[in-house]
């Protein structure tokens, strides 16, 4: 199941995100909307209308107490090497206008939300809700405006939006490996605001095609697991569960376990 | 009864203040549909109820009914100018019409969907031939100029731009190349009433819509084109029949009506046939091996049963097909329109099913269903292309000859 | 006019058959019609082609009338003496007043637009409202270093001669989008040589590095 | 959609699919043209033999 | 020559047509896109050269580390500081919201005086001088009338400068009525005061522990430095076992190895019954009780009176049976849980609920301090000791005058320290208490409140806010619009923590003594000033005696003069790690009576008439409300993404609240399934709770992981302060709940409530 893409030299960028180890804290999310200028409205307790780059889901194994367990998810979007080939995500060749892409460099699926026009196509066709679309003109109440980062542009009204991996932040380090007259960006250099952030190093994140990057051992634990393996859309987001339950709800069933009447396991967000 | 030159010679048109009385009906609602697309196109798109997991909501499913619907003009110039049933002629201009008319507001559908609509010309500029979407997009304003050109000459048969010399010359020239008109339009239509099945075929994210195919095409493009072929022209049927009983009088002879509805007929018994055997390998081959059986997408929610399967199939297909391959069923009227009807109605219940109930399956198994109803925005903006056909047709059959057969049928004295 | 519309045909078909002019007479409605028709091309082609620029974009000067080539004589390192690359590899782009006020804190000369600069913006510390001609949208992550440093490119390349001016040119701005008509250039129809240094929209990017790279790079290479 | 734009690439799927797109609106271009030259030439033919 | 309407339309498709040759339409076409794509209205981020500056976190008592980054005078993003030993470079979803307090919409922008009714919203801008001139006449008429003493203050914390400013400030005024909010660590340095003689915090070296046995401590909810804890439960996941033992499945209790859902309120029975299993089956740590413990054995005092030790209180009455029925956790499992935390290398035991804002009970703190003490882990690495704050500068004392000298002597207003509640510090919560039932005018005259939001945070909120009207004179020092500013008479609002300088003490709960210091990243974006400004400037005004006491021109100079040989590393690093402490000097030094462990603590006046009721016992804290009225109890529990201290949501962290506890403007109490089945209640549906202190409006979320029978609501909404983005959601805890003091201590002990659901 866990497919290999692309040869050593291009980098695929992808994190491995240990849910052992996730508590829900939901700095990650926080980081990810002060680094990027995510705005708020007053009520954002419609999930589903509600711009996150980063989502923590809260999974249940759905046991009677007092055996109940609960699992954090933290999910971004996925970044999908997609099916068959390189560089095939579901979003990517479903966008009429091409505003998003897979950069064959880095693995990244970028947006560009000042050349799409807001059809959502690649809104239904991502399995995982990743990305987003800006219903509402955003607003930054009182003096907010002063902290937005100027590396990451505002979105206006009517354009989908989504993780970039804090691409800009692959921007500056590159800038600087530039200057220095480098060709290697450290791993340390280019790391997501959220994985930056979270207090419990749940969040790895590096180049997965690099032996020396962190993500490259971790991706291959027994732990491992890509959400919705089956359908082939490749995520560049790893998971880690010693909870057998855990797995089986990131994908609908396991590898090696026959096929249950109905694979749905009945677990609550 | 009044004879303004406007209204053509020899056919019998209800009185100006009527008329205006049926106008104004329909202006209002109309309007209303206006004032709702006006909010969303200042306010924005927060005025409809979608949201990040409704990203398609009731204008894209109006939009890919309408365009099924408006199948009936390419299919029915297909078997009138490259057939050759000549038949046909008789309700071509209508079926001409309607097309105009589905598509006209296809296209204003999907500039108030979108979120940037003064960006919309980016479909075009910027195209990913890749996308779906694109060819849509492409086939779909070409066949609606194609359209346009096929409707221009019907306009200028009005007495009174009839008169214009200019006018008159080139409806004539207009006719005497429209096989060609309609034979890019046939091509056209394939293609982006395929691409609209395409659109949510080809999502591999998307278990419940995802079907394999032919190289790029999986088979939900066929499956479109195909069943756009058989309801389109039973559309262009219940229309011609409402305007029949709306204007209390008949405007094409029931050989006509039963010709293309036979053909509708035997196109949608070949389409439910194909269907079911898309439906049966889906459910037992692509979505088990995506994880996914087939009752999962039929369960665990408030709506969405295996019944919206059987109606779609059996209740709006076979059935159907049945009354309208057998003689005897075209022949009783009441059977007729019952099959015309059911028809329609199982190809809008396809649009519904494989847009928004793939929209509501949850993927990632930690969702839930996600239900979704339209905002009064929505409704309104979706009633408006009705408003407007309303009045087109009302427009067009006042001041047009668009039945060949009216006067012969309805003889003034 | 309807009068005359009804007085015509009179006319008309008082003179028939007078031959090819008359004929033409009475069926000049139609050379007429062909007349409005391409006086309304040439008309709008004229308006369109010759006026449109001028209105699309507004003039306006700079806060201070720079001399480029002026100061050019007197740093050490050409562009990058004022221009320079920051530590963290960002391009420092217009310097700011600090960077200004390390050589200006008093005049150097005698020149009123020094003068100016000093008394208006050094002595009170403000900030001058310089106007870039390349100045790009806010969704552009345009890497100088990428260019300079890693391509070795050389500044004149794309900002043409600016190091050489004696005065800071008008800026162009468009009314409508509120850029600088550097980047569309100032020819409107985009052809020809462009008049100061590079036109800046993403095809004339784009043109370079299919050329240079053999391909147009990814959405993220200069967006952000 | 022109080969001047940004997205444009020489390669088989633009060629299939803008190929395609080009040779219909030739087509219909060239059909509305005709029509309406011809309509033009038969409505200055037609005043010129004086008769409507 | 005939023009008519033909050669009009023809002039006009020639227009069309020569205008779609021209650029005018393509042009536009573009040029309006553009413009859509950078919207007037749409904010661009200017650019600049950035710069980053550290600091440290001041919204909780965690103490982070941070870096500030900025572009230009623009303060940008928060990020941990990676060299800090608390957080490493990681931050929680508060300190990464910082800069909304600093820019966000609750800012109090000026000083302000009240001109409508209390809490009605009307303000009048005025200057730092009326400010402070008002403050100060106010202060004046008081010692006139001799009475100092009725002037209070509500500090957030009792540690570091601004505190002791504040203190001597009180001092020299004459009144002792200077008052911290409770929090849990009330319980504990009273504990450790009672049983190893000692005062100051309590840290728990969890980093070197092996074992945690927290019962109901939110570990992974806000308790202690927060990051710090999620830092270690990260870092080393696998080598460190915890116990959770709550009655709620909590965050903690999900991400602990072992959950041991308990009857609620019943903690200290359990702590008991694993001490008893350790002592029976003799897995306590022999040497340390045989050489370093008093009160253990059975023992005589010297009036011959024989007293009974913990050994034969828990045998005789904590078995594992009676415990198992107590608590509902099975004896098997009390056994198991003694035997794992005896044989750890490095336990640890720890008390007190969810993030820690409540002290809770005594005898529950002393109960569980057993445990470590039994294992002997007591001022040692990877154990539980009391750090001592790091020393500042000496300041001279203050000489006082008469008029101070008599208010000094008044007995304090909260009644902690008197003949009531003699261990107790500060008693807030009696503070309302104390206030309603007194006659005539109320003892407290004026009130001073600073990085404290009582109006919010104190349980009964409706007696709390009767008690403030009734308070002639109510200041406010708070940077933000909150419950207790919206209802002051003069707003002063402070620098946020970026625009000041603050020394920040040792983290909470953190062994490591570190001092940090909060500096100015930016220059304050509206007219506000230190609070410690403030106060030097009314004690100059204030004249005579009162300002002689303070010889510091301001603020900065203070806090230079008191950090004095640490000063530059701070201005440097942003922190220092005060060297002496990581050789836990006072290990085996108890500074009892007896110089040893006392389970029987001598510091009481007089030996109890009862010993079971001196040693750590098991005395149930008993609920408001009778079971037959509100058949259900009612409890609060904690979560990182909402703060329910002073420092209100900030927008980021209530964007990030699950639709399952907030829903529009309505919060979700947690229910089982079972407990809603009996009441015929489903998922989502409203609902009002019923408490004997107040009603509120609810959704109900049904969850396997609450105990049926028990209902659950989280801390930190029901705001009717602040801005739109967290005023009006949700209820306020502390409007179903009032406080209950613990007959040994006066703390506030009340942990949940009983309650009903009406279905509405």
């Amino acid at each position: 199941m866990k497919e290999e893409h692309g040869d050593k030299h291009t980098k695929r960028y992808g994190m491995v995100i240990d849910l052992d180890k996730c508590t829900g804290c939901g700095a990650c999310m926080v980081a990810c909307y002060a680094e990027n200028n995510v705005p708020f409205k007053k009520d954002e307790t419609d999930k589903l209308d509600s711009l996150n780059w980063i989502r923590i889901f809260q999974l249940t194994n759905g046991k009677p107490y007092p055996d109940t367990e609960i699992c954090y998810l933290p999910m971004p979007c996925q970044h999908c090497d997609g099916i068959g080939k390189h560089g095939h995500p579901p979003c990517v060749s479903v966008c009429p206008a091409i505003a998003t892409d897979y950069d064959d460099s880095t693995g990244v699926v970028s947006q560009i939300p000042t050349r799409c026009f807001g059809c959502r196509y690649c809104m239904a066709a991502c399995p995982y809700h990743a990305r987003k679309f800006n219903w509402w003109d955003p607003v930054w109440p009182a003096d907010t405006k002063k902290y937005l980062n100027p590396n990451v542009s505002t979105r206006m009204r009517g354009v989908v939006e989504k993780c970039t991996l804090c691409f800009h932040r692959y921007q500056q380090a590159r800038d600087k490996a530039y200057l220095e007259g480098r060709e290697e960006i450290y791993e340390s250099e280019y790391q997501p605001a959220c994985a930056q952030a979270c207090p419990t190093n749940a969040i790895t994140f590096g180049d997965l095609n690099n032996p020396d990057h962190a993500v490259f051992k971790l991706k291959n634990s027994p732990r491992a697991f890509r959400l919705l393996e089956r359908l082939h859309t490749n995520p560049k987001v790893y998971y880690l569960s010693s909870k057998t339950w855990v797995r089986r709800a990131g994908d609908n069933y396991l590898e090696n376990e026959s096929r249950p009447k109905s694979n749905r396991q009945k677990i609550h967000s | 009864m009044e004879t303004t030159p406007l209204i053509p010679q020899g056919v019998k048109r209800c009185s100006k203040l009527q008329f205006s009385l049926w106008m104004a009906a329909a202006g209002a609602v109309l309007l209303w549909g206006v004032y709702a697309m006006y909010l969303v196109w200042f306010k924005g798109l927060n005025q409809t109820n979608m949201n990040d997991a409704y990203g398609f909501a009731l204008w894209i499913w109006a939009d890919l009914a309408v365009i099924a619907l408006g199948g009936g003009a390419f299919f029915t110039g297909f078997l009138t100018y490259i057939i050759g049933k000549d038949k046909l002629k008789n309700i071509i201009n209508y079926a001409v019409i309607i097309g105009f008319i589905c598509y006209s507001s296809a296209l204003l559908i999907l500039a108030i969907d979108i979120g940037q609509p003064l960006r919309g010309w980016f479909i075009f500029w910027h195209a990913n031939v890749h996308s779906m979407l694109t060819e849509v997009a492409f086939c779909l304003s070409c066949y609606f100029a194609v359209l346009t050109i096929e409707f221009l000459p019907i306009i200028f048969e009005n007495p009174k731009l009839d008169r214009v010399p200019f006018l008159h010359h080139l409806s004539h020239n207009m006719h005497r190349i429209m096989a060609v008109f309609a034979a890019t339009g046939v091509f056209l239509s394939f293609f982006h009433q395929g691409s609209l099945g395409g659109v949510s075929g080809v999502l591999f994210g998307r278990p419940f819509a995802f079907r394999e195919g032919i190289n790029v095409w999986p088979w939900t493009f066929f499956l479109f084109t195909w069943s756009a072929a058989a309801c389109g022209p039973c559309f262009t049927i219940l229309v011609t029949w409402i305007t029949e009983k709306l204007t209390r009088k008949k405007l094409v002879k029931d050989d006509v009506i039963q010709l293309l509805a036979k053909i509708s007929g035997w196109m949608l018994a070949t389409y439910i046939i194909a269907k079911i055997a898309d439906t049966l390998y889906w459910a037992m081959v692509t979505a088990p091996s995506m994880g996914f059986s087939f009752m999962d997408f039929y369960s665990g929610n408030p709506v969405y049963g295996i019944w919206i399967l059987i109606l779609e199939i059996v209740i709006c297909g076979i059935v159907p097909a049945v009354i309208l391959i057998t003689r005897k069923g075209r022949e009783a009227k009441s059977l007729l329109m019952l099959g015309v009807v059911l028809a329609v109605v199982g190809v809008c219940v396809n649009r519904w099913v494989m847009i928004l109930q793939m929209l509501a399956v949850p993927v990632v198994p930690f969702e839930e269903w996600f239900m979704y109803a339209p905002s009064w925005q929505e409704v309104a903006t979706t009633i408006l292309p009705v408003a407007y056909g309303i009045l087109v047709i009302s427009l067009a059959h006042r001041y047009l000859p668009v039945f060949p057969q009216e006067r012969e049928l309805n003889p003034t004295n | 006019m309807n009068t005359n519309d009804q007085q015509q045909p009179v006319s008309d078909t008082a003179s028939p058959g007078t031959g090819d002019a008359s004929g033409k007479g009475k069926n000049g409605s139609g050379w007429i019609i062909l007349l409005f028709f391409v006086i309304g091309l040439i008309g709008s082609l004229a308006g369109g082609w010759l006026f449109f620029p001028d209105l699309l974009y507004s003039e306006k000067q700079q806060p201070i009338d720079f001399n480029h080539k002026l100061h050019m004589g007197v740093v050490y390192e050409g562009c990058q003496s004022c221009h320079y690359f920051r530590e963290d590899g960002s391009f420092s782009g217009i310097p700011d007043l600090y960077s200004c006020s390390g050589c200006h804190q008093y005049p150097q000369g005698t020149n009123p637009e020094e003068k100016k600069f000093i008394e208006e913006y050094v002595r009170p510390n403000k900030a001058v409202p310089w106007l870039v001609y390349s100045e790009q949208p806010d969704c552009v992550f345009f890497s100088h270093a990428a260019h300079v440093k890693g391509a070795d490119m050389k500044c004149q390349t794309c900002h043409g001669k600016m190091g050489q001016t004696t005065h800071a040119r008008p800026y162009q701005e468009n009314r409508l989008t509120g850029y600088s008509r550097d980047i569309w250039g100032y020819n409107i129809a985009r052809l020809g040589e462009p008049k100061y240094g590079l036109r800046m929209k993403m095809n004339d990017c784009a043109e370079c590095h299919k050329k240079r790279t053999g391909h147009k790079g990814a959405c993220f290479q200069c967006h952000q | 959609m022109f080969p001047f734009s940004f997205e444009w690439a020489w390669d088989i799927p633009h060629l299939v699919f803008h190929g395609a797109l080009w040779y219909v609106l030739s087509i219909v271009g060239l059909g509305l043209t005709y029509c309406i030259i011809k309509s033009a030439v038969d409505t200055f033919r037609e005043e010129d033999n004086g008769h409507h | 020559m005939k023009i008519d309407r033909r050669s009009f339309i023809s002039l006009g498709v020639g227009v069309v047509a020569g205008t779609t040759l021209t650029p005018v339409p393509w042009k536009l076409m573009d040029d309006i896109s553009i413009w859509t794509q950078n919207w007037p209205w749409t904010p661009v981020p200017k650019e600049g050269a950035d710069t980053y500056k550290t600091s440290v976190c001041t919204l909780c008592p965690g103490g982070c580390g941070i870096q500030v980054r900025k572009i230009m005078d623009r303060a940008v993003k928060i990020d941990g500081l990676p060299e800090h030993p608390i957080n490493r470079g990681t931050l929680c979803p508060l300190g990464l919201s910082g800069l909304q307090f600093l820019y966000g919409p609750s800012r109090v922008k000026a000083p302000m005086k009240r001109v409508g009714k209390r809490g009605e919203g009307k303000w009048q801008e005025i200057s730092w001088d009326e400010a402070v001139s008002a403050v100060t006449k106010k202060l004046k008429e008081l010692r006139e009338k001799e009475k100092p003493h009725s002037v209070a203050w509500v500090a957030g914390t009792d540690k570091g400068t601004v505190p002791r400013l504040i203190g001597r400030f009180l001092t020299a005024y004459g009144s002792p009525n200077f008052i911290r909010p409770p929090s849990v660590h009330d319980a504990y340095e009273l504990a450790v005061y009672l049983m190893q003689g000692q005062e100051g915090a309590v840290g728990f070296d969890i980093e070197n522990a092996d074992h945690v046995l927290s019962f109901g401590t939110g570990l992974l909810q806000g308790w202690g430095a927060p990051v710090r804890m999620l830092n270690i439960y990260g870092e080393q996941h696998d080598s460190r076992k915890i116990v959770q033992i709550e009655t709620r499945l909590s965050d903690t209790a999900a991400k602990a190895d072992q959950w041991v859902p308990i009857n609620p309120g019943t903690e200290g029975a359990l702590a008991l019954g694993i001490a008893h299993v350790m002592i029976k089956e003799s897995l306590y740590d022999q040497s340390f009780i045989n050489q370093s413990v008093f009160g253990f054995e059975d023992w005589t005092d010297d009036h011959g009176t024989r007293h009974i030790g913990f050994k034969t209180l828990v045998r005789e009455d904590y078995s594992p049976e009676t415990v198992a029925e107590k608590t509902g956790v099975p004896k098997a499992t009390i056994e198991k849980l003694a035997r794992r935390f005896a044989r750890a290398d490095k336990p640890i035991a720890i008390s007190g609920r969810g993030e820690g804002l409540l002290p809770g009970s005594l005898s529950e703190c002393m109960a569980v301090h057993s445990l470590n003490a039994l294992v002997g882990n007591i001022n040692k690495p990877g154990g539980v000791s009391v750090t001592s704050e790091p020393e500042y500068a000496k300041w001279p004392e203050v000489n006082i005058d008469m008029t101070a000298s008599r208010g000094m002597q008044q007995p304090r207003v909260d009644g902690a320290g008197g003949s009531k509640y003699p261990n107790a510090r500060y008693l807030l919560h009696r503070l309302p208490e104390v206030i309603n039932s007194a006659k005539g005018e109320s003892p407290v005259q004026a009130l001073f409140v600073s990085d404290a939001n009582p109006l919010y945070t104190l349980p009964n909120t409706k007696a709390t806010k009767a008690a403030f009207d009734r308070i002639p004179f109510l200041v406010s020092f708070s940077s933000f619009m909150d419950e207790t500013a919206s209802h002051s008479d003069y707003i002063l609002p402070n620098h946020v923590f970026l625009e000041r300088y603050e020394d920040v003490p040792t983290p909470s709960a953190s062994v490591q003594p570190i001092i940090g210091l909060a500096k100015p990243v930016v220059r304050p974006v509206y007219n506000t000033r230190h609070v410690g400004d403030v106060v030097l400037q009314v004690a100059k005004s204030l004249g005579s005696f009162v300002e002689k006491a303070f010889p510091w021109k301001d603020y900065q100079g203070y806090l230079k003069s008191a950090l004095k040989d640490y000063w530059d590393q701070l201005e440097e690093k942003g922190f220092v790690k005060v060297k002496n402490a990581k050789d836990f000097p006072w290990a085996n030094r108890f500074n009892t009576a007896t110089g040893k462990f006392e389970f029987y603590p001598s510091a009481r006046n007089q030996p109890s008439k009862n010993d079971k009721k001196a040693l750590p016992n098991f005395s149930p804290v008993p609920i408001e409300g009778k079971p037959e009225q509100y058949p259900l109890v009612l409890m609060p529990y904690d979560a990182m993404r909402l703060t329910s201290g002073d420092v209100g949501n900030p927008p980021f962290m209530t964007k990030t609240i699950d639709d399952t506890v907030l829903k529009g403007q309505t919060v979700f109490v947690e229910i089982n399934p079972a407990t809603a089945r009996k009441i015929g209640a489903s998922e989502g549906e409203r609902a009002t709770v019923a408490t004997p202190r107040g009603r509120a409006k609810v959704r109900l979320h049904l969850f396997e992981g609450i105990a049926p029978g028990v209902i659950a609501m989280p801390k930190g909404f029901g705001h009717t302060a602040y801005s739109k983005y967290l005023a009006g959601k949700g209820v306020n805890f502390n409007d179903l709940i009032g406080p209950i003091s613990d007959p040994l201590s006066g703390l506030n002990t009340a942990w949940g409530i009983r309650a009903k659901i009406d279905r509405a």
